[in-house]
């Protein structure tokens, strides 16, 4: 934590809870997306609806939930319902709002790498894979990624695209007839980034209180282009601090650093 | 009718054979370790090992030589970290492994084919992705209507899945409620089905609340009672899910010693699952689940 | 969140518009009565109905002329004899009415393409009837694995969807046991939905068990409460079917004169459900469930 | 009744109840068909699983269901799933293995027609339709027909094929590519049909005490064969009378006649 009194998670974290409208019906990931939507359901959005893939729909956890399939998602939830229900119901039916989705590469085009580090025959490092991410990513209505800079982490082109951005290979979204807008917004530890409207690459939007443009581009491998006006953001309010440090996770599992 | 009751070794052994398919389910929830540690114990081979999620089971099962191919969607170990004995395979650093990899909803899709016993499904998915250009299984059919081009996963329909369960009658009329994964289309889609169970039940109790029976006892070919036996997974109203043992696994499973000693002492050198449980005493008072029991709703007419 | 408590007459004013495609569902329990009589009262024209067993409640829709067409798979009065009205316009001896035809399983088929949004659903079936050949929207698909050739049919998203539960929260989240048919498909395959209910719960009763759940809010539009509102069909735990009325039907509607009485009493003479109700006394003693009420389970962790 | 001491109609039912072995799963249809499921399950079949399209597995009716969907079908059944289930996971997944069919009209192949007399576009008698019969034709391991003779319902061709026989337009079911054998009775109130294997033409197989082969060819809109040898049907015991008529049917709802 630095001189400001908050962390950069915390801020990511509360980055994330404000892009969360009222009412709206999100599916969520563990870890930094649980904490923003149970932020966001805290805060100004008590009717969030929150479903896991797991088939949790409605989920209230009383305690942080360190797995999708948490039994904390189920005790209380309005639903539970079929995996099969999950996918095709809720997700291809296009009920889903907001998806999170994060991964160990994300390219200029936002497309997301979770599968493997090197060639996927020979993998350097073999990631766990999609998941739900690559469905996430064609039907939610719009996704919003999670995670720190880092040109390792943000490189040009993706080694395996898992979960498809705004351009894949070349090719729109529209062209490719996928249903949902794509990733809407990348909410990194240092900035905001946003699709360009007409391109689809990722570029800077928003900086967070203190940052420079330059560290966000060092984080990136590619040469991050910035909006015409840079938005600015609000620090964590007291109110979202307590809640994340007393309520939410107050062992630090998902907040430290 | 004639019970089908059998001890965990009676059902692996008639039931679980070398290179079969096999597929033990539960979305977190109700993950029959207790089956995996047998089918590790007894030894069994060339199995192609078919879930969503391998988690720590299939982690351990490929530790143990059992698998030559994963099929799965996500393989990790759930908010702590890698499954090592996959990745060593993968990585070429250990045995081989041949993987086909699909999405969750792939791979939900290829049960929902095989519960149905029709031999594809259609989704709308995979646009954009480099799935399918590693995974060839996945083609497309055209609409018949709209002319729009749908991805398609082939049927899974597995030689045998094996199924936790909170009860079930001797029968196998199982009754499953909290997290349901894909328990009904895997056991539906399989030639033969052993449900596990945590507590055995009358017929007369699954016959008071029909709605909540996922697998009907006419597909069940093996019944098990196994209390703890999704440990550390966990059973919804039973016991909490270990999340220390899934912490834990990470450093044991990162070293190949330590995971070699690890089944040598938790699996190979028990001979069931009542051995397994009095190697960790406070287990179950740690885990067991608090009291929310939910109002009964009428049947009556 | 607002609630979404309306009345029957609200809901129908918002919700059902003249040349809607309209789906009240139901397989012979929980059948919505009561909304199909608001519909004939706020006369409603031009309506494409479909249901697998349009049943007395589409038999009456089509009497009062407010459809146009029919999507359907078994039009009888079940144990009982025909539809007359239905008859009378199909055999050409009353109002034009289109009907086009599938079997149970193909409207499943379809309801389920809806559910999912995709365009059509495959199935094995249709091979030697002559259903194909009387409706051109069944056709068939290659399977890009097997070159097996499977029948299809076409998602059916109706406009609005009508369910009639046991009970819902003001949010719609609606809890069903007993014969569920395809309300769950039906209602996740609309563009609106309407939720009717015996009973209205808090929130929490649906929370403290929500393997019952069906239907989430999120999907439902309104929410009326209407007890009895499935007469003369069911409600298990509720009420019994009122299997008498059924039989008296047949009498009813073979005679055009005795089904515009009845319609004239029962429908158009009556502002709403309780004034029908109140025309038949002695019907709720007669037809209440008795107790038979199942134990809870327990959620906790 | 007649001088036998048992009509037709419960004849009919012990012979229907005869064709099921124990621990069988049979697709019940409402009438004689469920009297003949649950005969059998009182009898020599207690194992028998009895499913009803509606979604109810197991069925132990405490008292005899008017519908398909009657709640008595629900309470104390083994499952209640939905419809989507029952087609696609026990019918066309080929758990089925009887299934009971009847109609308005039964062709010389045991095709049945429950759709309509006349022409389709112009019908003189529309019927309810197929509900689930065409799938449980195509799907269930065997089918029975019960029906009472008459040249009425027993026409050499149908005017529409509703549910699939042993041969439809000519083509065989193995041409066709349907999975179960098709309708290996046809339990007529006089004597019991069976198709050639052949063939698949309905051939006169047994006939039922004191009835002469040229009754029942008199009630057959065709030419129809004999088995080499005729067999014989055994009259309801005393037990099956009782059960029939104090047990499952006391108010002859379904036993009338």
């Amino acid at each position: 934590m630095g001189i400001s009194g908050y962390s950069r998670t915390e801020l990511m974290a509360c980055v994330a809870a404000r892009e969360l409208r009222d009412d709206e019906v999100v599916f969520v990931g563990i870890g930094l997306p649980s904490l923003a939507c149970n932020l966001a359901r805290l805060t100004h959005a008590p009717g969030l609806v929150l479903i896991y893939e797991s088939g949790a729909i409605g989920a209230v956890p009383e305690r942080l939930p360190v797995s999708i399939g948490d039994p904390a998602l189920v005790t209380d939830s309005l639903m539970v319902c079929s995996m099969a229900d999950v996918f095709q119901c809720f997700l291809q039916n296009g009920r889903i709002q907001v998806g999170f989705l994060g991964g160990a590469q994300i390219d200029r085009y936002g497309n997301i790498n979770s599968t493997v580090i090197g060639a996927y025959s020979h993998p350097r490092i073999r990631l766990p894979g999609s998941g739900g991410a690559a469905e996430i990513a064609v039907h939610a209505q719009r996704t919003l990624i999670v995670s720190a800079l880092s040109p390792r982490i943000f490189p040009e082109t993706v080694d395996f695209i898992t979960s498809p951005g705004q351009r894949c290979h070349g090719r729109s979204r529209r062209e490719l007839g996928m249903p949902g807008a794509g990733p809407v917004r990348i909410i990194t530890d240092r900035g905001i980034l946003q699709p360009d409207p007409e391109s689809g690459e990722m570029v800077l939007m928003a900086l967070y209180p203190g940052v420079e443009v330059a560290e966000v581009r060092a984080g990136v491998g590619w040469p991050l282009q910035s909006a015409a006006t840079l938005g600015t953001v609000e620090p964590p309010g007291p109110e979202e601090l307590r809640l994340l440090r007393e309520v939410l996770d107050p062992q630090k599992f998902f907040l430290k650093g | 009718m004639k019970s089908k009751l059998v001890s965990m070794s009676e059902a692996i052994a008639s039931h679980v054979h070398d290179g079969d398919i096999v597929v033990i389910e539960g979305f977190t929830h109700l993950i029959s370790f207790a089956a995996a540690h047998e089918i590790i114990r007894q030894r069994r081979r060339n199995l192609t090992l078919c879930r969503l999620t391998p988690d720590l089971i299939y982690d351990q099962m490929i530790a143990a030589g059992c698998a030559t191919k994963l099929v799965f969607s996500w393989a990790g170990n759930p908010g702590a970290g890698s499954l090592h004995a996959f990745r060593r395979a993968v990585e070429g650093q250990g045995p081989d492994l041949e993987i086909e990899e699909y999405s969750h909803f792939g791979m939900v899709a290829r049960f929902s084919a095989g519960a149905a016993r029709l031999p594809f499904w259609p989704l709308r998915n995979y646009m954009g992705t480099d799935l399918p250009t590693v995974n060839p299984a996945i083609k497309s059919v055209t609409c018949p209507y709209t002319g729009e081009v749908l991805a398609t996963v082939p049927a899974l329909n597995p030689d045998v899945t094996i199924v936790h369960a909170q009860r079930a009658d001797e029968q196998g009329n199982a009754q499953i409620w909290g997290l349901m994964g894909v328990q009904k289309e895997a056991a539906f889609a399989s030639d033969r089905v052993v449900v596990v169970v945590e507590q055995l039940v009358d017929e007369s109790v699954i016959r008071a609340d029909p709605n909540r029976t996922l697998i009907p006892g006419m597909i069940v070919d093996a019944v098990v009672v196994e209390p703890w036996g999704a440990h550390p997974s966990y059973a919804q109203g039973y016991y909490d899910r270990d999340n220390d043992f899934y912490v834990a696994w990470e450093a044991i499973s990162r070293d190949v010693g330590r995971m070699d000693a690890y089944l040598d002492e938790y699996v190979y050198g028990v001979r069931n699952r009542a051995e397994y449980l009095a190697k960790m005493p406070g287990t179950a008072e740690r885990l067991r689940a608090k009291e929310r029991v939910c109002a009964g709703v009428n049947y009556g007419y």
